[in-house]
């Protein structure tokens, strides 16, 4: 298997079939004298901006943190709760209330129940 | 109303100046700009006799014309200008 | 034993040093095999050197182009054994110094 | 019936994609300055959309990943926010010209000024999203869009020289004042080949659910559904080329384009040019936003889909209703249509390479296709498309400045 073929920026699908996010990073663990293990993924918005540019990814982690929901989003899913690595990457969890949804979650109540004929 | 327009024109009239058309160019568009909404200008009149125009759109038509022909005669004239 | 995590996006397009300094490659893949109930690194692929191999590799299965030796060069992937890379400062990858990336 | 539905979408995405405020301004403007000379572009344009429509059809269908998918899963992060920016600033621009399309479309008929229109104009495509499905966004477009037709039945009627028009089909050298006819050419093809459209088109046939048996309606659908619009595009610069050119009329104005309708149709012939402006305008608008919150959506990997409540995808949601609020600011500004459609139009083609060359990795990676990756006739067209892209990306600002 691949890392950046088969997971990198794989869509992540929780166990209901709710979109997650994409796989933003993945997290290797160093261990001496055996070989690097995969830890865990991460979904975010600073995760994938510090691929672009760190600096860029801390302003944007700053502002994060300050508005809306007061978080910048970041889950970080064990490698164990991975289920399988197919067209998406099926996680043994479930999406809501996790920080991957806390602005879909404060946009929602905040802004698209407030116009009129969301919920019909 | 028209400011962003105006922007827009400003900005790519800087930067065609930097082109250098030069003044024989211009006022030959213009002139035909200037031919242009006259022929447009005798196609309207012949459809309106023929009755095959409500009197609102020929009003905005005239109006498209006047501004064109204001435009085009000012462009002819900046042209000539030395 | 110490545990350290790495971010395996940022080592993806990251150049390893060789053992005299210089640039020998630019990680572009990292190859996994399961290992008990995890996927462990077995090696880090060198990829395609720029934007326009990575076009071209289509070229890969036109016969007559794969003959071209400046292409197929180019195109190919060269393996790096997990052991030979040197992670202790993730932002400069580098050959353990008694090693050579053209293995 | 199934096969009628993927057609439905083949011309939705036509309507909106193909047929819209630039097509129709760009081929008029053709035909008008150049009579039947500039047919060649709109035959290439055709052509090269077909080639990459049927190609997002395949990639989805195989792959189970829209365009924008598989785009951000093989060339990651970088590639996905840097392609971002630029894409989100010219459609805004396309978007607000679409938007003043319908708004012109308005003017004409009841007189009152496009900018009024801008804001009615926008809560009314955004109410057929924010209410409606896809289904009904496409079979509803697709079929109001046939009042288009009126373009063809106008060029018939018009007694188009048989001769002259095959002539037109092969490129020809401009006339003495090339500029125009270059800067013309590139912007029809900046009209014709919109990004928007495949990032669209793929990811309606991944909420159609698409798989391997659908590779043949897809190809059927692509070449049909396109060929209709370029059919009605065609029918503009005839009749532009017909009533114009001879008179020397050069198309400045929307206004002024209703009458090359008139003249063979008589009086029904301007309500018929602003209902099929307004049409496939408004096909263009649903289209262009959908088609950016699908980007969106798709590439930080959100909840989409249209056949849903908005409140469950409240972030893709918001991103169709801001670009569509905020485009039509723009046009409440008095922001002159025609301009700002030539203008995007020509922005939209310097775009096309960032969309153009990804899919020569796409469509040869088996991991996407498999199988049914492109042969050696796919791989000679996207490759001559994206040399093309490449070529027009880089000729269209200066032809612009040098007063196109």
């Amino acid at each position: 298997m691949n890392l950046t073929r088969d997971i990198l920026d794989q869509q992540v699908v929780d166990r209901t079939g709710q979109r997650l996010g994409k796989v933003d990073g993945v997290i290797l663990e160093l261990r001496d004298g055996e070989p690097p293990r995969v830890a865990a993924i991460e979904i975010g918005p600073v995760t994938l901006t510090r691929r672009i540019h760190p600096r860029l990814a801390e302003w944007l982690g700053g502002w994060l943190r300050r508005h809306g929901p007061r978080t910048d989003g970041t889950l970080r899913i064990p490698w164990s709760k991975v289920r399988a690595i197919g067209v998406d990457l099926r996680v043994d969890l479930v999406a809501d209330g996790t920080p991957a949804r806390a602005w879909e979650d404060w946009l929602r109540e905040h802004v698209i129940r407030r116009i009129p004929g969301s919920r019909q | 109303m028209r400011a962003i327009t105006l922007a827009f024109a400003l900005v790519g009239a800087v930067l065609l100046a930097g082109c250098t058309r030069s003044p024989e160019a211009r006022a030959e568009d213009a002139r035909m700009k200037l031919a242009s909404w006259q022929a447009t200008r005798r196609l309207l009149d012949e459809q309106r006799a023929r009755g095959d125009l409500p009197e609102q759109y020929v009003r905005q038509v005239m109006r498209a014309v006047e501004e064109g022909r204001a435009q085009a005669l000012a462009n002819l004239r900046a042209a000539s200008a030395p | 034993m110490s545990r350290r995590e790495v971010r395996a996006e940022l080592l993806l397009g990251r150049k390893v040093l060789g053992p005299g300094g210089r640039v020998d490659a630019r990680i572009e893949e990292i190859v996994l095999e399961p290992r008990g109930e995890d996927y462990v690194v077995r090696e880090y692929l060198s990829g395609p050197e720029g934007f326009l191999e990575e076009i071209f590799t289509f070229t890969v299965g036109v016969p007559l182009l794969r003959s071209i030796p400046f292409l197929s060069r180019r195109i190919r992937r060269r393996p790096i054994q997990w052991d030979w890379l040197d992670l202790s400062n993730p932002d400069a990858p580098r050959l353990h110094s008694h090693l050579d990336a053209r293995g | 019936m199934r096969r009628y539905l993927e057609v439905a979408l083949g011309i939705f995405t036509s309507i909106g994609g193909f047929l819209e405020v630039g097509a129709i301004a760009t081929a008029a403007q053709a035909g008008a300055g150049f009579g039947f000379r500039l047919g060649w572009v709109l035959v290439l344009g055709t052509v090269c959309v077909i080639f990459l429509v049927e190609m997002s059809g395949r990639l989805s269908a195989v792959s189970k990943h829209t365009l924008q998918d598989a785009m951000r899963e093989r060339f990651g992060a970088g590639f996905f926010l840097v392609t971002t920016i630029p894409g989100l600033i010219v459609d805004w621009l396309v978007l607000a010209a679409e938007i003043g399309g319908v708004a012109l479309a308005l003017q004409l008929v009841t007189g009152i000024g496009y900018q009024w229109w801008a804001f009615p104009v926008a809560i009314g495509s955004w109410l057929f999203l924010w209410k409606g499905n896809l289904r009904l966004v496409e079979d509803g477009v697709a079929l109001l869009g046939l009042v288009a037709l009126a373009f063809v039945v106008a060029a018939v009627r018009l007694h188009p020289p048989v001769h002259a028009v095959v002539a037109g089909l092969l490129p020809s050298l401009p006339p003495a004042e090339g500029t125009t006819y270059w800067f013309l050419a590139v912007s029809i093809l900046g009209a014709l080949i919109s990004p928007y459209l495949f990032f669209f088109y793929s990811s309606g046939a991944i909420e159609g659910q698409w798989d391997e048996n659908h590779i043949g309606s897809n190809r059927f659908t692509a070449i049909v559904g396109m060929s209709f619009g370029a059919v009605l595009a065609f029918g503009v610069m005839l009749a532009a080329a017909l009533v114009f050119h001879p008179r020397g009329i050069q198309v400045e104005r929307y206004e002024q384009v209703a009458l090359m309708l008139v003249e063979p149709l008589g009086r029904p012939g301007l309500y018929l040019f602003a209902a099929a402006l307004a049409v496939t305008c408004f096909g263009a608008t649903l289209e262009v936003a959908l088609g950016r919150a699908y980007v969106f959506a798709q590439g930080f990997g959100w909840n989409y889909t249209l056949n849903s409540l908005p409140k469950n995808s409240a972030r893709f949601s918001l991103v169709y209703t801001a670009m569509i609020g905020s485009a039509a600011v723009l046009i409440a500004l008095g922001v002159d249509p025609l301009a700002l459609t030539v203008f995007s139009m020509a922005l939209t083609a310097v775009t096309l390479p960032l969309v153009t060359i990804p899919f020569i990795v796409l469509m040869n990676d088996p991991a996407y296709v498999g199988e049914y990756r492109n042969g050696w006739i796919g791989n000679a067209a996207v490759v001559g498309i994206s040399l093309l892209a490449s070529l027009i990306a880089l000729v269209a600002i200066p032809l612009q400045l040098m007063g196109g």
